[in-house]
């Protein structure tokens, strides 16, 4: 009940603020918090990042096998993206089974990266048709400021740019870094009324769950896309959101080349 | 294994375009064959089967009814539940029974786009029940399901702000199609699946959005275009396999 | 407690008609409703059928696979059937894991199919010991007005009587029809005091679940049985169903030989 | 794999008949020995233990007791729960723990015939559980189960109509058979487990009745008589088996 | 809610007695109920054996089978123990997956074979990095009167000793008798304020859960530990235990060498 | 398979002792590096980073908190929970996501160790929930999530008896030694995993304790000495942690 009642203020607080044109923290509506990213945090895994947006931070840590190609992509790696909402991260997370949430979070970020193919699966391939490069992607939440499906895209692909194809563990040749040839970033914004903010914090997100996530390539093409959360979306909001996805993407890009 | 499957791109390339025609001749604007009969269960509160190309769904809706376990109930609204289901039989391999990662995606944002639009404030602590089941699937299924859904909650008497009606564009050899079939979407370039409400035979809001692929944005552009214009033919024969049912009950009650 | 009030209303009248000798739809003590049987619904299936018993609809579709066969029957295909009760059945099925009406069910269809020898599995090995087919029966309600057993049974030997061996997809031969060579039908009567009643619909069934399943084969041999439902049942009135069931099976069989 | 390996079909043959005696040297209408034992578990509130050629089973009865959660309670009669467990030794392959499709079905029919009997209006709200593992199987599992679940019953003060007694029929080499071992269970023609309401010495009527494999009228009507027949020898045993746990009681007490 | 009250009756009448010295069953605080040991009493495992405790009753079977060494031990044996805390057993124990007790047991009786070497794992190899036996120790609960864990790890060894390794049904060899080369036993005892009873019945842990489980090898080497339950336990209490533990070890031992 | 692996005994000897250190230079006695940070993160009511060697684990600590479902409520003291839980990239070979039989074991004995410290008896009906992860492990991540979940629940506020401090001592090559890294878990001879109650600088009592190897009462002693003294040095390491994490809140505040 307590909480019910604080999720209202804030909400209010939100939407008075929104009103005036201001977000509480101060940011503009196109402002995404501090990222900070950190890579190779995990000595053991073939590629790892941690990303902190604002007060929300995600690990995801690259683990790679060698399996079986699939019968029609006998000469192609594979991805497996896997995410866990784990309770350590939020109040509101529990442990046990993927739930519809942490589902969809995988599903999306995977989106991304395969639809841009960000990785070269191509020179993940061993012996056609026998062996291929399976690689695990697995998104760890720690802590749930809002936003975590940008901060786990931004740090999957952060990690996938670290990761070096462990082929020496399995003797199959020399390790190399793994082929990374483009770098898709996701940019979610809140929908509220008539007016939409890029990375919403937890507290912007009392006004209801109201996302549009915009993924794009390097070239600015379009590479995955989902709307999430019932609302109704107008036809000339979504082109204004994409344009500044891609202007914000572009921006945000910048810091994955640094890596 | 599924799951591995269900992620596999097919990227290998078959030609998709001859010229103005697609693979199976229809032009680029051009739907599938579709066929909507509404009220075709006994059990539920409303129902209605629906072809769409090669795919076929049944869906039911039960409800406004009483939500078990209690802690379940909302007291300002109704609980809206969208199950979309994969009989084992309805794909090339067969699929194990029960809930994978695609389809649990699926429910989520089937059921929010009808959760915008049911008005469900009239119903509190009372759940509506919306469940599909894919006998056959062929490309197109989720927007498939989600037609026959709104048919059957039209059927069920659920009062919805309009009507949501569903289809996807794909792109396929550089070209924006209209509602792809299998091999434009397992061998296109983009497959972007829509949801409209539609009030008044005007399409005014977007109920669900997802897109997977490589588009630019003009190409998203002709994709709005295109599934509009598809959006509008699909709500006519909803409307009429409504209005059949409506009739048909007429004249038997009349 | 609306519906209890409901059910226990049902009940009465069924009841009291049963006094008078009749049923409530006025169909006689050893008659089926309406049967309608359609082949060949999924195109993707190697067999389907869609039966309806009056307003009960069960859909089989019958998918093939290329598998191991078991060590001691290294010459022999193998039969799995498989039942979901699904939610948009009736409002009284649940999703999740297959409770123990739907593996009642499933075990019942099956048995009657395997017992029957109606399959001839002799004829689906593709490689003693190595290769055999695997048939997949699997049984989808669609609406449940009561006696989803005998629409189940019904649909599954129809669907199989419809279905094509996939040797070409699998790369094994040619295509062939699946070799049916008996006709098992199932007979379910609900037992109400001293009387039964073969084909039960959803509102006699509000007297109780009480029912006996038996399935013959087409030289009148009894090939399965199945007491359901916790009430004591009288050898007599045993025997007596049994003349029943074997007739009536006749007659549904008849319509099998059309497909 | 458990499931598939379940359903094998193994009919290969041997010969199972002899003359006038079966593969074991038992007569068509002879019991395999049978050991009973009532009260030998001290947190049970009664228990059994029987053995039947080779099957071992121990059974528990719990109850009547409170039952939880609240909401699986039903306000007119006790709540029957039976669970049939085969402990992962107790066959030839070991089998993984937990319930399989088949000890579903048999937990269901069995308990179907122990509600039939059990006086459950006299405990509204409470539950009755009724558990039985199998320590070793050898065909006629369910029936050794069901013999010693209803001894347990009666050691647990649970009022019924009378005493539950199992037993199954075969079809060996064309012949019926009384209370078929393993071979005649997997080489024979047909099985036919039943159960009987027996009271006052009298079988009154069938609780349970299956059957799979392929029979003729008459070869059912065999299969009755030898298990009415089969059905008192193990009912006088079971009356035995609580006589002699209630004079060892009476002789520590008194 | 009589539950509860019943559990404090007992609870206050066992420290009563403990304060004066003695246990409520007569026992000194570090001797055992009655230990009876039943072996083969399942021909179809192969090996197995029912040990009773006071009214404690635990019966553990052997199965075996063939399979794949770990990469890393590609010549040894595998062992697998697992218990079932079937609800039969105990009116506290609930059907389903094993859950904390269950998992706990079942590792610690593991860890005492294990640790003992008591198999000899060498002699488990059929075929260096392919074939191996896997050895499952499955612990069946039949009658929980406290202190499954004693009665457990008794039958878990007598077991073994009785256990035939079936070469022949697996056509690889003749049969022999499993190589069993140490007798680990574990003590646990229940630590009440400063006392502490070896071989806690149930109506003692109604002073609360708090163990302390040794298990010795024949040489009194320690193989095996595990504090369970929430509780402190100093230093010195720890090794007047060990004593104790080590020399009731020995005796109990003894009876294994009978088998 | 996990399972199956945890199982492995990897017995094939290496040399862990050379001289009087081992094989990555450090004396008998001496810890691996530590670095322990409190209250990192924002959405816990308390939070520890540590490391220890290259173990890297987190923990969270959330309450006293209302129970749900209300059943689960203990009236008489809050209901502590523990989950230990393991990146599927926190070591070599990737690990299934989800709880297996050993992490379920960790999570019990963790719990019972800090039940027995937190003054629950403060807070009926309440649940205090203690959930650690382990991004990188590599021996001893037990006690190393147990000394982060003793300063996340100073962190946030939980009063306790003491800090609870855990450290674990290995036998390699026939010599005890403190704190023991993967190599000398896996090749030693024994394993002893120790939590200590320590109250006023002093050691008090033992909140866990478990052990699988094989070793004397003497060697037991000598680990009792090494384990007793790395735990004061990790206490220390505790305490600086949760005071800086004190001070650095003071000056924002203040």
């Amino acid at each position: 009940m307590v909480e019910d009642i604080l999720v209202d203020i804030k909400k209010d607080y939100v939407l008075s603020k929104l009103k005036e044109g201001e977000r509480i923290d101060g940011r503009k509506f196109n402002e995404f918090r501090k990222i900070e990213i950190q890579t190779n945090i995990i000595s053991k895994a073939e590629g790892s990042a941690l990303v902190k947006l604002g007060n929300t931070q995600v690990i995801v840590g690259i683990k790679m096998q060698v399996g079986e190609p699939f019968p029609d992509t006998p000469d192609k790696g594979i991805i497996i993206t896997n995410a866990e909402l784990v309770p350590l991260a939020s109040p509101t997370f529990e442990a046990g089974p993927p739930d519809e949430f942490s589902i969809e979070l995988a599903r999306v970020v995977d989106r991304g990266i395969r639809e841009s193919e960000a990785v070269n699966l191509n020179k993940l391939c061993i012996e056609e048709g026998e062996k291929v490069w399976l690689i695990f992607i697995d998104i760890h939440a720690l802590d749930d400021d809002g936003n975590l499906l940008d901060a786990s895209s931004l740090a999957a692909i952060s990690a996938l740019l670290t990761t070096t194809v462990p082929a020496e563990r399995f003797e199959v040749g020399d390790n190399y870094p793994l082929p990374v040839r483009d770098l898709p970033v996701s940019v979610t914004s809140l929908i509220v009324d008539d007016k939409f903010l890029v990375d919403p914090s937890r507290d912007e997100v009392s006004v209801g769950n109201r996302f549009l996530t915009i993924t794009t390539d390097q070239d600015d093409n379009v590479v995955a896309m989902q709307k999430s959360g019932s609302y109704l979306l107008k036809e000339d909001r979504f082109f204004e959101i994409l344009d500044v996805s891609i202007s914000k993407a572009r921006k945000i890009r910048e810091r994955l080349k640094d890596i | 294994m599924s799951e591995l499957n269900e992620k596999l791109n097919e990227k290998e390339k078959i030609q998709l375009i001859f010229g103005d025609k697609r693979l199976d001749g229809r032009k680029f604007d051009e739907l599938r064959n579709i066929k909507i009969e509404a009220g075709i269960l006994k059990r539920a509160d409303g129902s209605c089967y629906l072809e769409m190309g090669k795919n076929i769904v049944v869906a039911a809706v039960y409800g406004p009814r009483e939500v078990h376990p209690r802690h379940l109930q909302d007291p300002s609204k109704a609980v809206i539940r969208y199950r979309y289901n994969m009989a084992p039989f309805s794909v090339e391999e067969r699929k194990r029974p029960g809930p994978d990662r695609r389809s649990v995606e699926i429910s989520k944002v089937s059921r929010e786009a009808l959760e915008a639009v049911i008005m469900k404030e009239l119903f509190p602590r009372s759940g509506i029940d919306i469940f599909v089941e894919v006998l056959q699937a062929d490309a197109g299924s989720r927007t498939a399901c989600l037609n026959a859904a709104s048919v059957a909650l039209v059927d069920a008497g659920v009062p919805m702000k309009g009507m949501i009606t569903s289809i996807a564009v794909a792109k396929a050899d550089g070209v924006m199609v209209l509602d792809p079939m299998k091999e434009e979407d397992n061998y296109g370039e983009a497959d972007i699946p829509f949801a409209f409400l539609i009030r008044g035979r005007k399409i005014e809001s977007i109920a669900l959005l997802q897109m997977d692929g490589r588009v630019t944005k003009d190409e998203l552009k002709e994709a709005f275009r295109l599934a509009k214009k598809g959006a509008m033919e699909i709500y006519k024969l909803q409307k009429e396999a409504i209005m059949k049912k409506y009739v048909s009950e007429s004249v038997e009650n009349g």
